[in-house]
């Protein structure tokens, strides 16, 4: 099974060429690379190419074979998948259901829309009171609101619907 | 004297209070939250007691608890901390009807300076500007309303019993103004147990910067000059220095000397602060004193040398404060950036999570003051503040220098976090050229939220290695071995050293 | 104008020098032998170049491969750090015949205080004194022991290329004499690859205090006051500290004056330190002086807020000093622990191993430079130096404090160190008082070995942990998860909330 | 099976009365404690004893059955062996050999003794260069060299017997 890697919309195929002690020769959209690699410590990677020191922390995300991939400088989120398993991938549209999910659990302190309302990417629609601050969550995308699953005052879990928006075709 | 001291606080504030107890020779007691039992200050207070459940009303918050619990453990004084109940009038006054020493200002002085519009009162009867605002906001809609408009928008809505940016509103549009302040309402309750609400001008372009104040029970009031706050997200404060890049020095003298003032005002003792809003001109206006230790006082421990939790402790002792103000110098420039457990790309929501993997960073001119470790796990039940990053340098441009190589450094995984939003503060221009104000991160959201430029080859090797680790477990190729395992230079050794003998 | 240092060392002093090239904007190559390859200074640095297998011999002493990736890396100048290539007058030669920059003295002052004797000669006629002393010691057993019951027994043997104690031996007796020749000469054929020794009279209750010095290339010298380097087990410094506490201003100013005329003999550039020795009636001796970076140089950085290694970029750069005598002021005190993986109870043995857990000391007035990290292997190839601990505080005593309480904090376990050694100087009396010489060690050896006074409780505790952590495996009772397994307050904060809102 | 902790020459019986949630209930030699016990890391537990906070690090030593106890001011080296097993502990004397064996692989630079040489505790027998150091190991108790199992200049590795000492009577 050919497999690529995703950084957001760009993807790349990747081979390993070959494998010689700490020595990697790997090619990733026909560039071809030799690193020197060590694993310092669980997830942590000293890799050097052409005299380039790099520093990686590789963590395994929560979403199914996403990884943060930290170096000094950036932070990537990089997804490992079959090849061909990404049609359609970036052509959703249209009649879609937006959801607007509680990042972290709190307290609902308002809801500042009603369902048919219409909404704007970015506008308001629910306060929630966590870590002692009050944060806003926002319409994720243009549309109308089809369904709210809460109410002021709900102490809500991580990752619970809150809202949900039917996206403008 | 002094001998023990509870710690009516958690996180990194307790962690850095029991350390300057420890240097002092102090025994510390810790107190904790359910959550909190494996949390830094109660593995590194000499005791450490249980208080209550996770919801701080119950714990950090429980006076009759404290209170027993320093009876108990034989504590002769209580050290607030920031937040919680370090400006509660009430509970200095409890603590020292209990027989013990309260280390903070007396109950009179917090209460003066903690209900917002009394202080600027007093402030007005001192000789200290003030911003031009109202008294207290009834639910008179129509009046408010008529308030505002009398001041002209846009105007700040605050708790009276407000500090740290909880119960701010900003309201820019008179329909915006009513709900507003309801919700400052719901959040100063929250925040504080209590609703009260005022309005005061906004001014456009302000500077946040507040000058470091120490008094003592006999009379003495000196500053510890200025620390200028203006870099702000959420109306919070995340980075601070000293000296303040935009004031001169003429301004300088004039706002320690009605900072000296405003606390003599209030015979204040104890360490304080007295904050200021500067407008583009150099004018500064009151703001608020905080009757407490403030999160950002290592900047000025670092330009002074004064260790300001010693000096919070031998002021309780009754002790008159060692220095007079000629003698007390500043020296150099220092930063300090706050790490915050939070997503700058959702509009810096706080977050939680466990603590995987902490480098923190070190040598020369930097100090954090943190309380996570490696497994710890934030909760979702405090302030998400992480550590506070502290540098020190010859001068400013050196300072952001280190700041970044310091911010290079720290990496902490697990739970998101601001450090590279940090970093690209101290890539900005207006930051490096020392040219901003309270506007500042607003100014420059759009590149302050932008990755770094990247090149391919730092996105091909992401990806390689995000491969290399998943496919680690179905490719022997790509199984690398953590060095400890795999190396053995005992056997090496003997086998280099017969050819290459040292 | 320097843009990419090669940094030609390891270990902590290498991070450290990489951390003042990140604050300039210059890019460091790190080099590293076989073992090293996962070591922190090829990690932290932006490019890092194998240049040969373990013993230093073939890597970090080999000039020929290091100036190919000097090279081949593109880099315009080298710091040689201290120890391994710093003193080694050729290799500052062929790196400038390479057409580099090398960040130290010109070849001929390293040649003329490199050679002991040289330098002794050169005191006397820049009207620095000297210790009574030898010039180079041949073979000749009967002449040597002429010589020293000349100079008066006990003497001191040492190495005309030495530094760092190596090379050294006190000779007591006269029939251990040329028996100690013969080792110190070997110590040194290996250290320095130069087997040259001389002899001095052996001060009785010296004391060893240097003065830091830095020279430009337009024949700017300064000093930048002593460091008392008493404290010494196995003739190495393991605690440092500046002011010392032992001599007089007056002294003080005759000392850094004399330093200053040292280095003006050799028209000295860069940083360098003069070594003096002084006698109990402060009568001081020109020891050696050292024309690299000095390993303690970071408690000078503390207490004048000068980056030393910055200075010597500068210098080396052309440029002129950026301030005269009178513009380096100090404030404070400063002290450094040296943290040392070695076994004080086995005569400090130096050990190595795998690093389990580190915690580092952080807060207030604390810096540390190391350069191991959890996981990390301490090979048995190189200087057994783990880390300094470096404090500031306004006064000695405070200082002290502070050190008790970083080295409170201090934690490494999995290979065997000083720390606990260190916390025990830090308690001893001598110490506390600021009256000791370098016979301190030798003299308190005995509280300096023995544990703390252990009350039941805390070694029944031990006991227990150790039966708990031993049996966890077969009784279910004694099993405990860490606390990121067990616990998960997401779930517990619904419940807690439904019941008590915040 | 009875077990014992043993810290040098003390020894004592150790019994688990109780345990609920973190709290433990114990006897040592009579004593009884109850400690709240997390672990917070793997071989780190925090203990509150009587509000008594210790961090302990607990980590499994090379020998054996042998546990190296760090707490805050202190280190322990303590072994768990069944009881009864101590029997002769301490007693050992007479015709005994002593053995001096290298602490970290090094070269040898120096023997400063020869066979049936006679040698006092704390004399120096051996001289190791190692880590750039010259160490020099000592006898360990007075007696007679009865074994030397090397010579100049060999290459050592860690824990190797360098030289016997036939113990004084």
């Amino acid at each position: 099974m050919k497999l690529v890697a995703k950084n957001g919309n760009h993807q790349e195929e990747i081979k390993v060429i070959k494998r010689d002690g700490s020595l990697l020769q790997v090619a990733i959209g026909g560039r071809e690379y030799t690193l020197d690699v060590e694993k310092v410590e669980d997830g942590v990677y000293s890799v050097i190419h052409n005299g380039s020191s790099h520093n990686m922390e590789i963590i395994k995300s929560e979403k199914k074979h996403f990884y943060a991939v930290n170096t000094q400088y950036q932070s990537f989120d990089i997804e490992i998948a079959p090849a061909g398993s990404l049609k359609g991938a970036g052509k959703r549209q249209g009649n879609k259901s937006e959801k607007i999910t509680a990042p972290i659990p709190g307290r609902i302190i308002a809801i500042k829309a009603t369902q048919g309302d219409v909404v704007k990417e970015g506008q308001t629609v629910v306060v929630l009171s966590a870590m002692k601050m009050e944060n806003e969550l926002k319409a994720t995308a243009n549309g109308v609101i089809s369904k709210i699953h809460t109410k002021e005052n709900d102490v809500v879990k991580e990752n619970s619907v809150l809202v949900e928006i039917k996206e403008e075709s | 004297m002094i001998r023990k001291i509870l710690v009516a606080n958690r996180g990194e504030i307790a962690v850095r209070i029991i350390r300057s107890c420890r240097e002092s020779g102090i025994k510390s007691v810790a107190i904790y939250s359910q959550p909190d039992r494996t949390s830094m200050h109660v593995r590194y207070a000499d005791e450490a007691w249980p208080v209550g459940p996770a919801p701080s009303g119950q714990s950090y918050l429980n006076i009759p608890k404290i209170l027993e619990v320093a009876k108990e453990s034989g504590a002769d004084a209580i050290h607030p901390g920031y937040g919680f109940l370090s400006e509660n009038a009430d509970f200095a006054k409890q603590v020292r009807d209990a027989g013990l020493i309260f280390i903070g200002p007396e109950a009179e002085a917090i209460n003066a300076m903690g209900d917002k519009m009394r202080a600027r009162e007093l402030m007005i009867k001192a000789g200290v500007p003030v911003v031009p605002g109202s008294g207290k906001l009834s639910d008179d809609e129509t009046e408010n309303l008529k308030t505002a408009n009398e001041i002209g928008f846009p105007v700040m809505i605050k708790a009276s019993a407000g500090g740290g940016g909880k119960g701010m509103r900003l309201v820019e549009k008179p329909e915006e103004l009513n709900s507003s302040i309801r919700r400052a309402k719901s959040e100063a309750k929250n925040a504080f147990g209590d609703d009260s609400v005022y309005m005061e001008k906004y001014l456009k372009s302000p500077h946040h910067i507040e000058v470091q104040i120490l008094g003592d029970e006999h009379g003495n009031i000196v500053h510890l000059y200025e620390r200028e706050c203006s870099v702000q997200r959420r109306h919070q404060k995340i980075v601070e220095e000293t000296p303040s890049p935009f004031i001169s020095e003429e301004i300088r003298k004039k706002m320690t000397d009605r900072a000296v003032a405003a606390a003599a005002s209030v015979n204040y003792t104890g360490a304080g602060t007295v904050e200021f809003l500067v407008d583009a001109d150099l004018n500064f206006y009151f703001l608020e004193m905080n009757t407490r230790l403030q999160v950002e006082h290592p900047i000025t421990e670092r330009t002074t040398g004064i260790d300001l939790v010693k000096a919070q402790i031998k002021i309780a002792n009754g002790e008159p404060l060692p220095w007079k103000q000629e003698d007390i110098r500043k020296s150099g420039h220092s930063i300090e950036c706050r790490i915050y457990a939070e997503d700058p790309e959702r509009n810096f929501m706080p977050g939680a999570g466990t603590v995987l993997h902490i480098t923190e960073p070190l040598g020369l001119g930097v100090r954090t003051d943190g309380y996570i470790y490696e497994g710890y796990e934030i909760t979702v039940f405090y302030d998400p503040l992480i550590s506070k990053l502290i540098v020190w340098a010859q001068n400013r441009e050196e300072a952001v220098q280190r700041m970044k190589r310091a911010l290079y450094e720290y990496k902490i995984t697990g739970v998101k976090n601001n450090i590279q939003f940090l970093e690209r503060i101290m890539n900005t221009p207006d930051f490096v050229q020392g040219k901003y104000d309270t506007h500042f991160i607003a100014k420059n959201e759009k590149s302050l939220l932008a990755g770094e430029n990247c090149n391919n080859t730092c996105e091909d090797l992401a990806m390689v290695m995000a491969y290399v680790e998943h496919q680690s477990h179905v490719d022997k190729r790509l199984v690398f071995n953590n060095a400890q395992n795999s190396k053995s230079n005992w056997k090496e050794y003997g086998r280099l050293h017969r050819f290459n003998p040292f």
